[in-house]
């Protein structure tokens, strides 16, 4: 259905050129080594009491790309996250960041690093304003020091840059007229959009979004997509979560595929879309189908008696 | 003892007298200028088998001006010489001591347990840190009070009504008083102010009605203890922690299992939702907050009883209070229990290595300790970030 | 009644020693509890290990007050520090309950007879505020005007007090005013989405705890200063409670909040003191005994706290914006 | 306004916001008939949101009148509303994180405690994730996970009017299927339903009418054909990322 | 020389004259009263300002002070939890008050004291026990009549030393009061021999005694000395629960809590035999009711006296002075206090003082003679039993007088 679809028709620029040069010859396994990765991952476990969370076996991040990690719900991808950046202890695991091993380092030092990441469920500081968010992602701020603070001179003009980078994303994200409200006067979209633009007020060179689009208005998102490329071509890589396959065929170059806390595929978005297993476990049988009046009836008997179908499967498991 | 001879010196040394015992083994010598005198005993003169307790036979007594002043050798059988206070009569054992503290801390806990159940329902649902909780507390001993040496009543009786009347204030707080400011989205920090004044003008009242004094409850007052193996309590005691323990867990059984206990937690998570869940928010809350009174003053007559009644009793055990419902996890009906008896067992406890005017401190650094290792309380769940 | 007492007396609290103290106990607590969120309250413990640093070395060590002054400043630091490592990393409702005991904790070593030696009981220590009225540049006799009038003693205290609450209030003003404060305030809101942007948020707490105990310090010495002594009681939760109502009153998260709030809770204190017992005194409340004022000043003061919050949560200063937001 | 008359539930002119001072819906209109499915889109912070809590009574509606069935509603409470066969689930904030999933739905069916079983049956088939996980508790869910418990919550009750924010956000591919195919066969026994949705075109593909809001208003209105294909609204809400 | 020593009504030095000149300060003695209405003493407020009240209606109706009634404000001490006591002291010399009569603690009043006396009024305290206040400075302003308690300690010591105890337990409040006494009757008991097996100090405020108790229990001392308020109704219960009964175990008690009110509930012989020492020559009973008189809801009268006494020696001392300024009546406190005709009621005292007589005021606390410190130098004590009712009996088994510094 997508063969010739024209949303690939976006400007092929360099990184985007060696970011598919890089994927274009790897093996489809989970795990497959890439050939620059900034994040490789090394048999990570996390349970709670019974229950395997995470078990990834091995996972590379290629340096410069887009890659969406996508998976059914509770599949343990925002607990992988949770792992890498530091806010939860990984039972066992290694990963190193930049060659950097970063296990057991706390989180505001990952982030430090270079890795920063979004929460799916969105952590806007409420009674700051949305300016104050977006300032309070800026690094290597002076004022950020007691002493320092203390003499406004110091800082001043590092806030007044820092200010006009976050108008410039507050604009893009549409966020603009909220500039001098509270983040937790925001609708649940709005915050969403906050938090992926906090995070990008880091300047992180490897920026992981958890769901960043869930719940964002579909013009919108189409629009954030090109800031999201452009990040891209800026040489931050990017890793991020979604359930909107729309969105992971549109930019993302590289897909990985978790289920039940280990990562069961590894492709190109066509490629892995495409995959028998990845439908079965996640996209479903209709994800793209158009449900339009005519054709409903029929699609939802089909539905119907699938999902019965797997219903009884899984029972019987 | 007979015939012993006792020499009294001036501090210097000159002799101002000699005297030896009667028959009951006193003496007498009259001095006739103030000051600090030499008392000796003779030891040669004391029959074989007796000796001086502590070993010396020497009292340095200063006798004042129309006074007389007493000297007493204290005499014990004459035994080893490196082992004198393992004899000695009575002492009992670190292990007795240490049950009798045991059981002490039980006792104590039990009552900080019912007090800071109290509490953690109405945290648990409200949010609210209610500082005028004590005074919950204070109120239920005193309304006991009234029924019980105002009116008349046997202790029992006084105590079921009071319980019932302090359970219907809750009611009223919450419906006159709390409710009305949730309606108006008066935020927690400042419903916590809030019951810093409601503390202030409720421990006042009381002043006023009730007085400064320590007062005491017509029945059961110095109720002589019973030995029970190495524990000596008073009946009234396991009387009073039956019925506690009843209470706790029936209401922390009835928080888990029934549909009321369960919609309270739906409450304490997400008022809106709960509501949105065709839950009658305001109504749990009002059935919480006259459960809560209710326990609170039982807490009260429990701790009358135990102890004595005063217009801060409550107040001075709010810290325990909280320390119980915090040690176990806020919120948490169970956590509470589990909190205040150790509270109450460390406080006790405790004093067989601190000075008992230290007790509390022993029971809030094993908080403190705890916390550390465990910084969701005991019972408490830490909460999943992302 | 004896007006002009009781607008005397009213006016003088205004600006009192005891409204000096609490507003700088009340401005630690604004940057505790205010701009970070840490609910300590153990403020009380500050004052009392800066009084009693400051009297221990006078009075027990014999050295001189400007020495004394640092030792009570190490000790709030090194209290902060040893308070701060294992208490920071629990959540506000429980580092409330820590703090509390924390509090407890130095006040009943202080006040016990096991340290009586070094502490004095239940006493307290005395004669160690001469160093500081040796600075004293006010000659002997009476400063103000009319009925407003402070000796000479008073108003070294009072003039030393203000400068610190408005040195205070100045730092607080720059800080928060700054991105050090702007983390502060993002910690207060979520720690964990200040961690995800790289902010050390347990050296930020620790500095804030270190920051708001030292102003808090600063009142324990007022306190010992002026009254010429330290009694461990008067450093127990009461103090606190009081301190954070004085927050609220004035409006959490505002620079000048601590400082109009513990004048209006005194001035309520003092002044509804003065007409009851000016109204007793005079007969018009036949039923009221003299002995009961007392008890009827703090419920009324009790109803009072509760009607400015009833009808004024965000208190004085304070944002309605803010309160909205969060009304959980 | 055909059938605006014989309308189940009706808003009319309604003003309402979160701040004093702040309107945050002004003046938007709404009507659904019997047994309609109805969807509400727009860009973020439009108020949809905020339309269906006013509706169900969680802000307070500053003017205008709501009814149901002929019966006005403004301002009622949520529990009432429930007892009249409203069900709601809400955006954000939509499980008892203290509770487990099993209690979680149990609060679903508060008022109908009897027929518990029955329905946790029913939704379990539905989402078989959650009768294997009933005794742990939501807050340690997934988003997703939260989800199927919120929506399945909303299910515990046979509502006859069922408000729907967003349901479908956090879905994997496949259970975003089957929240649209639900509601749609909810609708079908009829059941009055109005959705919220960013996944607009989903949306529209299956409801009767829709609305498209935005600043607090009723910026378009029409069948969800007529709007999924008006070039003005793909423009400024649907985007032509995903195209049909 | 203590009260046994007979002395002979001295001339008076200053020239009598009748016609006094126009007195200084305002002419008007106003007295103030710091004590406790609120916070953890305040049982003790009520007792004490029934004693300030039960003076000042005599001194008025003796025609006051001056020839102008005396004039009294109340005010709070709080406790120092609360740091009231300041803007109570405020409001008090706002209003020109002569004389401070307060606080009940120590460490209130040690918190005024300053501002008290740097004012040029009096403080006198009817409770205070600390030592410090012996050399505290005051610029000669600062006088207690507070229960002597080296002397009631040594009696006491000596008391359970004489009744054949050798080991003795010690309970004792935590505070100066509480400790202070406990040093001096330890002491008493350890230098005659007995020896205190078991001392403890407790916090008043405790949740509970048992842990306090228990520890004496572990080391079963003869003799039991509870030193304390109103708070040892709960320990006394602790004892009878952990088997310590006044029956098995010799108990004693102080003036702080040797009450007839507070252990009347509990059951008939609870206290049989218990033995309490409370300062003053006279049996309390009569005071008692001349104290109910002003306030019929008392229930405990701790201080009472003291508190009575202090205020009869500020309206005599005010007389001698001819002046109402607070620096001139503390010249005369001690002149009152000590050395003239004996007198122990402000009428007969005021009659001899405009007879040009020099007096020598015998209050109801104690003969009460300062010292050059403002600190009473001779005492009486008295000893007094518990019957079967648990009241003791109003007639003292003895009476002790003696010096106090010793
Ligand atoms: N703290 C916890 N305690 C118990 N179980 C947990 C905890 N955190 C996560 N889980 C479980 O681990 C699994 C993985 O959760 P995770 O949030 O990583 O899923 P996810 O892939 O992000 O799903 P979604 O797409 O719905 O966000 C889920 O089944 C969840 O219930
Ligand atoms: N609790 C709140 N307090 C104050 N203002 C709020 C609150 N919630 C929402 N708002 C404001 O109301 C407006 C509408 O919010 P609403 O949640 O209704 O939007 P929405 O249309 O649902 O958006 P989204 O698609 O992002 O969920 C937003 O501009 C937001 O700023
Ligand atoms: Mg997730
Ligand atoms: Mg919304």
């Amino acid at each position: 259905m997508h063969a010739d679809s024209t949303n690939t028709v976006t400007a092929t620029t360099e990184r985007k050129a060696a970011a598919v040069a890089a994927f274009k010859d790897l093996a489809r396994d989970p795990g497959v080594p890439k050939p620059d990765p900034i994040l490789v991952v090394d048999k990570v476990v996390r349970r709670f009491g019974g229950l395997t969370a995470v078990e990834v076996e091995h996972v590379e991040i290629q340096r410069g790309s887009i890659t969406a990690l996508i998976g059914p719900n509770g599949a343990g991808k925002t607990t992988f996250f949770n792992q890498l950046t530091g806010f939860d202890t990984a039972d066992s695991g290694e990963w190193t960041f930049n060659g950097r091993p970063m296990n057991g380092v706390p989180a505001h030092k990952v982030a430090r690093a270079g890795m920063v990441r979004t929460f799916q469920l969105t952590k806007a500081l409420s009674r700051l304003t949305v300016m104050e968010n977006m300032r309070l992602g800026a690094q290597r701020q002076k004022g950020e020091s007691f002493f320092r603070a203390l003499l406004p001179n110091l800082w001043r003009g590092q806030e007044d840059e820092i200010t006009e980078r976050a108008e410039d994303l507050l604009t893009r994200f549409k966020l603009a007229a909220k500039r001098d409200d509270f983040a937790g006067a925001l609708s649940g979209g709005q915050r969403k959009l906050l938090e992926m633009a906090r995070a990008l007020m880091v300047q992180p060179e490897l920026v992981m979004l958890d769901e960043p689009m869930a719940g964002v208005n579909p013009a919108l998102t189409q629009s954030l997509l090109g800031h999201v490329k452009d990040l891209r071509e800026q040489g931050m890589t990017v890793l991020f979560v979604e359930h909107d396959m729309d969105m992971v065929r549109d930019i993302s170059d590289w897909v990985i595929v978790m289920a039940q806390g280990a990562v069961i595929a590894e492709g190109p978005p066509d490629t892995i879309m495409s995959d028998p297993r990845v439908i079965d476990a996640y996209l479903g049988a209709h994800h793209d189908a158009p449900l339009s009046e005519t054709e409903l009836q029929e699609q939802l008997h089909e539905a119907e008696a699938e999902l019965e179908a797997e219903i009884e499967e899984e029972t019987q498991k | 003892m007979n015939g012993v001879k006792i020499v009294v010196t001036t501090e210097s040394g000159q002799p101002v007298a000699e005297a030896t015992t009667n028959a009951q083994g006193t003496w007498q010598v009259p001095v006739d200028k103030p000051g600090k005198y030499k008392v000796t005993l003779d030891v040669a003169t004391l029959p074989k088998d007796a000796a001086v307790r502590g070993g010396s036979n020497v009292r340095t007594p200063t006798v004042y001006e129309g006074n007389m002043s007493t000297v007493l050798f204290a005499l014990q059988p004459k035994g080893a010489p490196g082992q004198p206070a393992q004899e000695e009569g009575g002492e009992s054992s670190f292990w007795t001591q240490a049950a009798q503290l045991a059981f002490e801390g039980l006792n104590l806990g039990l009552i900080i347990a019912l007090a800071a159940l109290g509490l953690s329902l109405i945290y648990g649902t409200t949010g609210l840190t209610n500082f005028a909780h004590g005074e919950l507390v204070t109120l239920g001993a005193i309304l006991a009070y009234a029924f019980n040496v105002g009116v008349g009543l046997h202790l029992i009786p006084a105590a079921v009504i009071a319980v019932i009347l302090a359970g219907g204030l809750g009611y009223a707080q919450d419906r006159f008083f709390w409710g009305a400011l949730r309606k108006r989205g008066t935020g927690t920090i400042a419903m916590m102010i809030i019951s810093i004044g409601v503390a202030l003008f409720l421990r006042y009242v009381f002043l006023i009605f009730f007085g400064g004094q320590n007062e005491a409850f017509a029945q059961y007052t110095a109720q002589p203890g019973i030995e029970i193996g190495p524990i000596s309590a008073a009946p009234k005691n396991f009387v009073a922690m039956g019925i506690e323990l009843l209470v706790l867990i029936v209401v922390g059984v009835a928080l888990l299992r029934t549909r009321t206990g369960k919609a309270a937690r739906a409450v304490a998570d997400n008022p809106a939702l709960a509501s949105s869940s065709g839950i009658n928010v305001d109504r749990v809350i009002r059935i919480i907050w006259t459960m809560g009174g209710a326990i609170a003053a039982l807490a009260g007559i429990m701790l009358g009883l135990s102890q004595n009644l005063k217009y801060t009793m409550g107040q001075d055990i709010l810290l325990l209070i909280f320390a119980g419902v915090t040690l176990g996890g806020l919120g948490t009906a169970f956590g509470a229990l589990v909190g205040s008896l150790i509270v109450g067992l460390f406080i006790q406890l405790s004093t067989l290595w601190v000075p008992p005017e230290l007790k509390s401190v022993g029971a809030l650094a094993v908080l403190i300790i705890v916390l550390l290792f465990r910084p969701q309380g005991i019972l408490g769940r830490r909460e999943r970030i992302g | 009644m004896d007006w002009v007492t009781i607008i005397s007396t009213t006016v003088k609290a205004a600006v009192g020693v005891e409204t000096v103290l609490y507003a700088l106990a009340a401005i630690g607590i604004n940057v505790h509890f205010g701009y970070t969120g840490l609910l300590n309250f153990g403020q009380a413990a500050f004052m009392a290990v800066a009084g009693y640093g400051l009297a221990v070395t006078v009075t027990v060590l014999g050295l001189p007050f400007w020495i004394g002054i640092g030792v009570g400043l190490l000790a709030a630091v090194l209290l902060a520090v040893v308070l701060g490592i294992p208490t920071l990393r629990l959540r506000a409702d429980y580092l409330a309950i820590v703090t509390i005991a924390a509090a407890e904790i130095i006040r009943l070593i202080f006040r016990s007879v096991a340290f009586k030696d070094v502490f004095g009981g239940s006493d307290g220590q005395r004669g160690f505020s001469e160093g500081f009225y040796a600075l004293n540049p006010f000659p002997e006799g009476d400063y103000g005007f009319g009925w407003f009038t402070f000796n000479n003693r008073v108003t070294w205290v009072l003039f030393v007090g203000w400068l610190l609450i408005a040195l205070s209030c100045l730092i607080v003003y720059l800080l928060m005013k700054s991105p050090w404060g702007r983390v502060l305030k993002a910690i207060r809101e979520d720690e964990d989405a200040v961690r995800a942007l790289g902010k050390n948020v347990f050296s930020y707490k620790m500095q804030s705890l270190i920051l708001g105990g030292v102003i808090g310090a600063l009142g324990g010495f007022i306190y010992g200063l002026a009254f010429a002594s330290v009694q461990p009681d008067i450093f127990g939760t009461e103090t606190t409670f009081f301190a954070y109502t004085i927050v609220i009153l004035g409006g959490a998260a505002r620079v000048l909040g601590p400082v109009v709030g513990s004048m209006i809770f005194w001035v309520l204190l003092v002044l509804v003191n003065g007409i009851l017992s000016g109204a007793v005194e005079a007969g018009y409340l036949p039923f009221m005994a003299p002995t009961q004022v007392g008890p009827v000043r703090f419920l009324l003061v009790g109803i009072g706290l509760i009607l400015l919050l009833v009808y004024r949560p965000q208190g004085i200063f304070g944002d309605k914006r803010e309160i909205a937001i969060d009304a959980r | 306004m055909e059938g605006a008359q014989s309308a189940l539930l009706r808003c009319d002119e309604l003003i309402a916001g979160y701040l004093p001072g702040v309107n945050i819906l002004n003046g938007s209109d709404l009507y659904v008939g019997e047994g309609e499915l109805i969807g509400i889109i727009g860009p973020n912070g439009a108020g949809k949101s905020t339309l269906l809590k006013a509706m169900f009574g969680l802000v307070t509606i500053r003017s205008g009148t709501v009814k149901l069935k002929g019966e006005d509603i403004t301002n009622m409470k949520a529990h009432q509303l429930v007892s009249r066969g409203v069900g709601y689930v809400p955006q954000t904030n939509n499980v008892f994180p203290s509770l487990t999933i099993e209690e979680n739905l149990e609060m679903g069916a508060f008022q109908v405690p009897g027929k518990f079983k029955e329905r946790f049956e029913f939704v379990a088939e539905l989402f078989p994730a959650l009768k294997e996980r009933r005794k742990q508790r939501a807050g340690s869910l997934s988003g997703g996970e939260r989800q199927m418990v919120a929506m399945a919550r909303a299910l515990m009750t046979e509502p006859s009017v069922l408000l729907l924010d967003e349901p479908s956000a956090g879905l994997s591919p496949k259970l975003q299927d089957l929240v649209f195919i639900q509601a749609q066969q909810i609708n079908k026994a009829g059941v009055t339903v109005i959705m919220v949705e960013q996944n607009a075109r989903r949306c529209l593909q299956i409801c009767h009418r829709g609305y498209v809001l935005d600043q607090g208003r009723n910026a378009y209105t029409g069948t969800g054909r007529q709007l999924a294909n008006d070039p003005k609204v793909i423009e400024l809400y649907l985007g032509t990322l995903a195209k049909a | 020389g203590g009260s046994d020593t007979a002395t002979q009504p001295s001339e008076s030095a200053a020239a009598p004259s009748s016609a006094a000149p126009a007195a200084k300060g305002d002419g008007t003695l106003t007295l103030g009263t710091l004590l406790p209405q609120t916070g953890s003493l305040a049982f003790l407020g009520p007792p004490e300002i029934a004693g300030v009240d039960a003076a000042l209606k005599e001194i008025n109706e003796a025609g006051g002070v001056l020839g102008k009634p005396v004039v009294k404000y109340d005010t709070d001490s709080g406790d120092t939890t609360t740091n009231i006591a300041s803007q109570s002291v405020d409001k008090l010399l706002a209003q020109k008050a002569d004389a401070i009569i307060g606080a009940a603690s120590s460490s209130v009043s040690e918190s005024v004291i300053d501002k008290i006396t740097g004012a040029g009024v009096i403080q006198f305290s009817p409770a205070n026990t600390s030592d410090k206040f012996t050399t505290i400075e005051d610029k000669g302003l600062y006088f207690r009549t507070s229960p002597p308690d080296k002397l009631q300690g040594r009696v006491l010591g000596d008391l359970v030393v004489a009744d054949g105890n050798d080991t003795v337990g010690i309970l004792a409040m935590q505070d100066s009061y509480g400790t202070g006494l406990a040093d001096q009757v330890s002491k008493t008991i350890t230098d005659s021999g007995g020896q205190v097996v078991e001392r403890v100090d407790y916090d008043p405020k405790a949740a509970d005694f048992s842990a306090d108790v228990a520890k004496i229990k572990a080391k079963n001392p003869k003799a039991i000395v509870l030193i304390g308020f109103e708070e040892t109704s709960k320990v006394v219960q602790e004892l009878v629960k952990q088997g310590m009964p006044a029956s098995k175990h010799k108990w004693y008690m102080v003036d702080g809590n040797t009450s007839n009110t507070n252990y009347v509930k509990m059951p008939k012989g609870t206290l049989k035999g218990v033995k309490g020492t409370i300062p003053g020559a006279a049996a309390p009973e009569e005071f008692q009711k001349k104290l109910m008189a002003t306030n019929p809801k008392l229930q405990d009268f701790s201080y009472g006296p003291e508190s009575y006494d202090a205020t009869n020696l500020l309206a005599l001392a005010a007389e001698a002075a001819k002046s109402d300024a607070g620096t001139d009546i503390a010249k005369k406190l001690a002149e009152v206090s000590k050395g003239g005709e004996k007198c122990n009621d402000f009428k007969s005292c005021v009659e001899l003082l405009k007879a040009g007589k020099d007096i020598d005021y015998e209050g109801v606390s104690g003969p009460v003679e300062f010292n050059d410190a403002g600190d009473p130098a001779v005492a009486t004590i008295g000893i007094y039993q518990y019957g079967d009712d648990n009241k003791y009996a109003t007639k003292a088994l003895e009476y002790r007088t003696g010096n106090i510094a010793g």
